[in-house]
């Protein structure tokens, strides 16, 4: 067989684009520590494992030294690519350009000061930050040598089993890093591009153009399935698409309705036929890869009669015959408003607006990609997405970014006292176990107003030619390249 | 025995089906200058079209043959039938303007034609036609080589056009109305000169015309047409001085004479 | 003398009025197209938007003659209704653009002078304008819908018949018959009806029928801003684009409006050229 | 002749502002909002305040004259700004990606002129006969393809079958084949098409026949005069043809993974990147008023009886 | 007498690259009513150009003509219809001057419908001035390219004098007709002119008919007019150098 250096590994992915703000490598600029992690260049400190358990990576541990304050030792064998041994100090050069330029961390982190001391840094936080660990996990964390910077072409010197030698907006070059601090990388050189159109991804695998693959549409999974030249790794994510209920309707303020909205959407089929398999049935938030995620939560059974019946007691009947209830009036119509550059959200719009109107709710499919725009005007009942609800294995961040009042993403002004106590709560809680508990009593109670309706959770899958080894999805999407990449 | 240099035989020429030309018979010799008068509209210019192969889809020879130097032109193919045309038989339009490219220069064209029947320079091509040009008293030769057919006048296209044919020499020429959008001391020119080619090349010219003047001073024949028919056809004196038939007659009375003194 | 010859007779060449025949022959398989369009509702083999997941991805047999899509939805059926949308709104747009277009062009072609300048550069800026952003903004100043897609695209794209239209007025307003129909004491409007349009229609004609297969394209290419068809409309151009990724396992998703679409663009081009040639004399009777 | 450019040079600068600031009130009132567009992109959560700052930062805050009048201000300095999503210089930029961009629209014209003008003439010599049914009914197709289809069938073919060509990328010769012929084939239906019928036309003045009548081969009646004729309506359609693809065509070049304007285009347009569209936009501009300043030369050359003078 | 047309001072340059070709070089003249002036001169001189400046087909650079005493050189195009209801020409290239795409009968009515005439009507009077003219009524039905020369030039004329024009511009109008045909037109123009008046600019190159038709006839030459005066005059009396040329050529 041959030797590593002579092993070139092609892969063709979807998510390295400008339009996902994550070209070049600088984790420090928007989420390009994303493309830092993910082809190995960079490393965090810590690190989830596939439960989304958090551990250590180039850390040896922390500890909690009290509520604002932790300390975090550091690996004592950790170089950077260039020779230069990681101690303390360049950790916190790190975080603290970090917090400087970044524009999440700073509002995540809340950092107040930094000390380092050998081989450990001291980082003490404005407020209490229970998710402080997790926090540094996002790829934004990558420590990166900041003696050597960040070069014109958005290369930065990681501690990561790669070294780019070439970086664009749609390729990256990597090779070995000889200076690596775990096992020696198996494959020499790898080539990261940006194959954003899912078709010519297909293509391009089963042209032997590239040796693997990430995003492929769900249609061409099919070619590989059954197919013994191809090997494919899934997993699910905590990406779930969900539909967010706007408030400001007249309609969704309806609890009857947003209940027969509920019940009338067909998780099921929309997994398995639409998505071919590829998606797991939603309950609530968050998949069961994590404690407080998967059944944990419950939701109303898909049951279109039921809908009926929630919907004819509260007095919505079809008084034209036209297949469309009314009530005073009013017809029951809602403007369902999405977008197409996910390709499963205008499968789930048309599979929704088929199944509503056998319980006689009108959808209006409104998929665009300049969404934006609608979103500002307001004049939609639902707006579906996609969105990775706990990047950092925790879910408080979801909760504040969601179901909390004014918070950024509660497009639908949804409200309930007792979920922001909750949230109030889990801020300050940093006991893990209580803070799972607390999470799945508000994901419950958000589900019981059917504030949010999660329709599926996405299954990563890579696909490869049969002899890549060491090459598999993580739930946390953040690890892909890694020193155990082989090919045979 | 010498070849006759076109033969028509029974010639009838449709139009959609409908026979515009009946059953017309015709011999040239080498060097013979036969006029074609005639009512307008009673086949001149179809029987020198249909010679040339230039008909169109909309008219056919239906029935007949039609020889020009023994070969039947109706018969052979498209590229003997190219061939010919240029050398062997040209054609002077009725109306030159017309039948020039319009967003070409004449010079251009001129250079075309020839250069597609023999290997020759662009310079000769232009110092001929600059020859011929002041012959017919077109001077300024060189302004004409470089003009659009649009920017010459009625007249000035006219002349190209009968440089254009006889520049080749051909060895029978049609010649339809070439004259008439001239003045007369240019169409005197025009007539000697066609005269001098006929003397020097020994080129058959058929000429439609008008002008009885122009047949009687250079046809050696004439034929007479009307509705399609060959009404008369014989030597031109016996013809203009002592016509046989009606419209011959009618013809030849209604020519205005010019009164000098 | 060379010897009497027999007579040799040729065949006349008849012209059958083939042209006129091609006239009724693509009219009547047009017309057919329309009603098929109009009555669609009424010619359905299965309600086009009934989703049956369980039936989905059937390759064509003698129950779905053209198969299902990945709802289960019949594709025979959503391609009749489809021929709805998406043929009059791509036929609207069309004949929109090469009205006001070449209107436009004939205009300016024809008066010539500053005010054809000023019009040109006008249209230069539209021509030059990227689509997108007048495609956002319309879509969001006016909001999503067919209509407003007409509207967008109508907007950008009048230049070209513009364009085109002015080409050929500057190339025949010198002929002598314009100048005769001037004499005949004609008004510019008749002399532009009459005279200009009839002999520069060609160019038009061929460019304006084979908008419509290009304009169905951007139609659908539009929905993704917003703009034009949303879903469960049957429209062939997004019924194509969204079965893009099954062309290697279930071809016949994206087959069936491919099809349509080229039975309509080839109907509506026939058309067009046999309509050229019944305007044009030389080859008529 | 040189006056005349000049003075259509000139007529650029009108051309510009208006396009400009036509872009810039569109995008501006019509659209949502650049810092939103920034930070939703990926999902991240950030603060108003973070917003507000950014909006500060990149002037977004100041009435949209006054953005104008600071963005026109930094081109007469030559200052074009820097992206917001990239935070790359959008000169340097847009300018790396032109060369693919042109290189492509050079292929992808030759291409379609060496198609479509032979198959032109011959439908149209051949008219109503089998060659010409045959030629009409493959640009038919041609036509009612859309650009994704041709490409994905291309690969299918050329790249997964045969191996010829490779998938996308842009190295070497081979890889431009793929891509230049999806566009090609679109547009050879097309002219192909219009060619037939300017032809057709031409054929049937009596210019022809004049030339036929000297004995001139058909061949050459054809390319040198007829098709001379033909090409004022070819040149029309060229122009803006070369004027779209100059532009980019963002589906191919995705597609085929072309590193173009097209595609730079569109992100910037759907992430609401002024400084970049506005680059976009003058860069069109710019590209239709030469391609119609040389159309209009053209049309001088291949008609002389139009007259420039008359139109400026 | 009272003048139909006064032309003053006409000029005309047209440019070719950089040289000018000055066509018409401020020539003066007037026609009368009922008269047939006759306009000849060599090939190139700026016949046909005089022709298009006086229907204002072309925008002359300089001079001022008057029609019926009312200057027409800047008239507006509203205006200038009207001023085609009393002058019409028959152009030199007859085939040229008919639209391709229209029938014959369509081209010669179009005047009359312009002036109000129901098409009925019009029709009848096209078929007429097409019969006065020698052609038979199929005629009206045919496409200009479907006919022969001659009988496009009749068609022409037919088109011209359909509207009894008061000034008729006749650029060489027969000179593709046999002389019967010919004489049958002119005796046609004779009768117009005696029964109405009609004026005549009758440009020609034919010698002996312009003797035996016109009043008057001038000589142009290179732009000018060089001799004017009776045909007979000028045919037997000739001062011009170029007009002894003209006439020694007549065959
Ligand atoms: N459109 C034009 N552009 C340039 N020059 C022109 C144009 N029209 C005419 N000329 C030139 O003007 C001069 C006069 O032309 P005009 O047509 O008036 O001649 P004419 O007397 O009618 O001749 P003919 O008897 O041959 O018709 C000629 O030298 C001609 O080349
Ligand atoms: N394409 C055509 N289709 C139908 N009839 C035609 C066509 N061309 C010519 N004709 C008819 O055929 C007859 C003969 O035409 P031709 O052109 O040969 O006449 P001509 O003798 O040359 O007359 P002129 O002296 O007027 O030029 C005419 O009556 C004419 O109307
Ligand atoms: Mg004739
Ligand atoms: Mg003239």
């Amino acid at each position: 067989s041959k030797s590593s250096d002579e092993k070139v590994f092609n892969y063709g992915t979807v998510a390295y684009s400008v339009s996902n703000s994550n070209t070049g490598l600088n984790p420090h600029n928007s989420y390009s520590g994303w493309s830092t992690v993910r082809y190995g260049v960079g490393e965090t400190l810590f690190k989830f494992n596939e439960k989304m358990e958090l551990e250590p990576w180039l850390a040896t541990g922390y500890e909690q030294i009290d509520e604002n304050t932790v300390k975090i030792n550091l690996r004592d064998d950790v170089k950077f690519s260039n020779g230069k041994k990681m101690t303390g100090e360049s950790v916190k050069a790190c975080l603290e350009d970090l917090v400087a330029v970044h524009d999440r961390a700073p509002k995540d982190l809340q950092i107040k000061s930094i000390t380092a001391d050998g081989q450990s840094v001291t980082i003490i936080s404005e407020n209490k930050v229970p998710g402080l660990i997790s926090y540094l996990c996002d790829p934004y964390g990558a420590i990166i040598d900041m003696e050597a910077g960040v070069s014109a072409n958005k290369n930065v010197v990681g501690t990561g089993p790669y070294v780019a030698t070439a970086v664009s907006d749609t390729e990256i070059n990597l090779e070995a890093n000889a200076n690596y601090w775990g096992s020696t990388p198996k494959v020499g050189k790898v080539n990261v591009k940006s194959i954003t159109d899912g078709d010519t991804l297909t293509m391009a695998l089963q042209s032997g153009e590239i040796d693997a693959a990430q995003g492929l549409p769900y249609a061409s999974l099919k070619l590989f399935q059954d197919n013994k030249d191809y090997t494919i790794s899934s997993t699910n994510t905590s990406r779930v698409y969900q539909a967010c209920l706007n408030y400001k309707s007249a309609v969704i303020q309806d609890d009857a309705v947003r209940k027969a909205m509920a019940m009338a959407m067909d998780k099921n089929g929309f997994t398995s036929v639409l998505l071919q398999g590829n998606g797991t049935p939603a309950e609530g938030p968050f998949p069961s890869n994590f404690t407080f995620g998967g059944d944990k939560v419950k939701t109303a059974d898909y049951d279109i009669e039921g809908a009926k019946k929630v919907l004819e007691a509260a007095g919505w009947v079809d008084t034209d015959g036209d297949g469309i209830r009314e009530k005073d009036g009013q017809r029951l119509s809602i403007n369902w408003l999405t977008y197409t550059s996910r390709q499963e959200l205008p499968l789930l719009a048309e599979s929704v607006q088929a199944s509503y109107k056998q319980a006689g709710i009108e959808v209006i499919v409104n998929a665009t990609d300049s969404y934006k725009d609608f979103l500002k005007a307001g004049n939609y009942d639902v707006f579906a997405n996609a969105f990775v609800t706990a990047p950092t294995g925790d879910p408080q961040y979801y909760f504040t970014t969601h179901v909390v009042d004014g918070s950024d993403y509660n497009k639908g002004s949804y409200h309930n006292d007792k979920v922001e106590t909750l949230v109030g709560q889990l801020r300050n809680e940093f006991d893990k176990d209580k803070r799972s508990d607390l999470a799945i009593q508000i994901a419950q109670q958000v589900v019981n107003d059917n504030a949010y309706i999660y329709a599926s959770y996405l299954k990563m899958s890579f696909v490869m030619k049969k002899g890549v080894t060491g090459f598999s999805a993580h739930p946390s999407d953040y690890y892909e390249i890694t020193a155990d990449l082989d090919m045979n | 025995m010498q070849q006759p240099l076109l033969e028509m035989q029974h010639v009838e020429i449709s139009y959609d089906g409908k026979p515009t030309v009946f059953d017309f018979n015709l011999q040239m010799e080498l060097g013979e200058i036969l006029g074609i008068v005639g009512e307008s509209g009673s086949g001149k210019s179809t029987l020198i079209k249909a010679t040339m192969g230039l008909l169109g889809s909309a008219g056919t020879v239906t029935r007949g043959d039609i020889y020009v130097k023994g070969k039947n032109v109706l018969d052979i193919q498209n590229d003997e039938l190219r061939q010919m045309r240029g050398p062997e038989m040209g054609m002077i339009f009725q109306n030159c303007g017309s039948a020039l490219c319009s967003i070409r220069t004449i010079g251009d064209q001129l250079y075309e034609s020839m250069e597609q029947h023999r290997a020759i320079k662009r310079a000769a091509v232009d110092l001929l036609a600059m020859q011929l040009f002041e012959k017919i008293n077109l001077p300024d030769g060189e302004r004409i080589l470089k003009s659009y057919p649009f920017e010459l006048s009625g007249g000035m296209n006219q002349r190209v056009g009968i440089v254009m044919a006889m520049i080749q020499k051909p060895d029978l020429l049609f010649a339809d109305e070439p004259t008439s959008a001239l003045d007369v001391t240019v169409q005197a020119q025009v007539i000697r000169e066609m005269m001098a080619m006929r003397k020097e090349f020994g080129s058959g010219i058929a000429i439609v015309t008008h002008n009885i003047g122009v047949v009687s001073y250079m046809a050696d024949k004439v034929a007479v047409m009307h509705q399609g028919h060959l009404v008369e056809y014989g030597n031109t004196e016996d013809v203009i001085n002592n016509p046989q038939e009606t419209y011959t007659r009618k013809l030849i009375q209604a020519v205005p004479k010019i009164r000098r003194r | 003398m060379r010897l009497e010859k027999s007579i040799t007779v040729r065949k006349s060449k008849l012209h059958k009025d083939q042209t006129t025949i091609k006239l009724y022959v693509f009219s009547a398989l047009v017309v057919v197209l329309l009603l098929i369009a109009v009555f669609a509702s009424q010619l359905v083999p299965y309600d086009p938007y009934q989703q049956d997941l369980g039936k989905a991805l059937l390759a064509p047999d003698s129950n779905h003659l053209l198969g299902t899509d990945r709802y289960g939805r019949d594709l025979l059926s959503r391609v009749i209704m489809g021929a709805q949308s998406t043929i009059f709104s791509s036929l609207l747009l069309v004949a929109i653009i090469s009205v006001i277009g070449t209107s436009i062009g004939v205009f300016c072609g024809y008066k010539g002078g500053k005010i054809d300048s000023i019009i040109m550069r006008i249209s230069d800026v539209f021509l030059a304008f990227p689509g997108m952003v007048f495609a956002i903004a319309v879509a969001g100043v006016l909001g999503g819908g067919i209509m407003n897609a007409v509207v967008a695209l109508a907007c950008i794209s009048w230049p070209k018949f513009a364009r085109l239209a002015r080409g050929q007025v500057l190339s025949i307003k010198n002929m002598p018959y314009i100048s005769a129909a001037k004499l005949s004491g004609s008004k510019p409007a008749k002399i532009i009806f009459k005279h200009l349009l009839p002999n520069m229609m060609g160019p038009i004609l061929v460019t304006a029928t084979l908008d419509i297969g290009t304009m169905m394209m951007e139609l659908a290419g539009l929905s993704f801003l917003g703009l034009g068809a949303m879903p469960p409309i049957a429209e062939w151009g997004s019924m194509m684009s969204n079965g893009r990724s099954m062309l290697q396992t279930s071809p016949w998703v994206i087959l069936a409006p491919g099809c349509a679409i080229f039975i309509t663009v080839m109907l509506f081009n026939l058309l067009g050229d046999t309509v050229r040639d019944v305007l044009d004399p030389q080859t008529k009777k | 002749m040189r006056k005349y450019i000049g003075k259509r040079l000139i007529q650029l600068i009108p051309i510009i502002l208006g396009i400009t600031l036509m872009s810039f009130t569109l995008m501006h009132t019509a659209t949502g909002d650049a810092v939103d567009a920034l930070y939703d992109n990926s999902g991240g959560g950030v603060t108003e305040q973070v917003k507000a700052e950014k909006r500060a930062e990149l002037g977004l805050d100041q009435p949209f004259l006054v953005q104008y009048t600071n963005w026109l201000v930094g081109i007469a300095t030559g200052d074009m700004g820097t992206s917001y999503i990239s935070n790359q210089p959008v000169f340097e930029t847009f300018v790396s990606k032109l060369p693919a961009t042109i290189y492509l629209t050079l292929t992808s014209i030759l291409a379609t002129v060496v198609i479509s003008i032979p198959f032109g003439i011959l439908a149209a010599v051949r008219q109503n006969r089998m060659t010409d049914y045959l030629i009409r009914g493959m640009s038919f197709i041609g036509n009612s393809m859309p650009g994704f289809f041709v490409s994905l069938l291309l690969i299918y073919f050329f790249a997964l079958k045969l191996k010829l060509f490779p998938v996308m990328g842009n190295d070497g010769w081979q890889s431009i084949c793929l891509p230049t012929l999806t566009l090609a084939i679109a547009m050879a239906a097309k002219y192909t098409r219009q060619v037939r019928a300017t032809v057709l036309e031409e054929l049937n003045k009596d210019y022809v026949m004049g030339a036929r009548a000297r004995g001139v081969r058909e061949m050459v009646i054809l390319w040198s005069s007829v098709l001379k004729s033909a090409m004022l309506t070819i040149v029309t359609l060229l122009a803006l043809s070369i004027g779209s693809l100059l532009g980019g065509t963002a589906i191919i070049e995705s597609i085929f993974m072309w590193d173009g304007v097209g595609k730079l285009a569109v992100d910037s347009i759907m992430a609401r990147d002024y400084p970049m569209i506005q680059a976009y936009v003058i860069w069109m501009a710019l590209i239709y008023v030469l391609v119609n300043l040389l159309t209009d030369i053209l049309y001088h050359y291949l008609d002389p009886r139009i007259r420039l003078e008359q139109e400026g | 007498m009272s003048a139909v047309l006064e032309v003053r001072n006409l000029k005309k340059a047209y440019q070719k690259g950089k040289t000018e070709i000055v066509a018409v070089d401020g020539i003066s003249f007037e026609i009368n009513k009922g008269e047939c002036l006759g306009l000849v001169g060599e090939s190139g001189c700026g016949k046909s150009t005089t022709a298009k400046l006086i229907t204002r087909l072309t925008a002359a650079d300089e001079g001022e003509i008057f029609l019926n005493g009312k200057e027409i050189t800047h008239v507006n195009t509203k205006e200038l219809r009207d001023v085609y209801k009393d002058i019409q020409m028959i152009f030199q290239m007859p085939l040229d001057s008919f639209n391709p795409r229209i029938r014959l009968g369509e081209s010669v009515m179009e005047s009359m419908i312009n002036q109000g005439m129901k098409r009925r009507q019009a029709k009848a009077r096209a078929q007429e001035c097409l019969a006065n003219c020698g052609l038979s009524s199929d005629f009206a039905d045919r496409y200009p390219h479907q006919v022969s020369g001659g009988e496009c030039q009749r068609a022409s004329i037919a088109r011209a004098i359909a509207n009894k024009p008061s000034l008729l511009i006749c650029d060489e109008a027969t000179s593709a007709l046999d002389v019967t045909i010919q004489s049958q037109i002119l005796k046609l123009l004779g009768q117009f002119q005696q029964k109405m008046g009609m004026s005549c600019l009758l440009i020609c190159h034919d010698l002996a008919l312009v003797q035996e038709v016109c009043d008057r006839v001038m000589v142009m030459f290179n732009g000018r007019i060089v001799e004017e005066g009776t045909p007979d005059e000028i045919i037997m009396n000739p001062r011009e150098e170029y007009t002894k040329r003209l006439i020694d050529s007549v065959l």
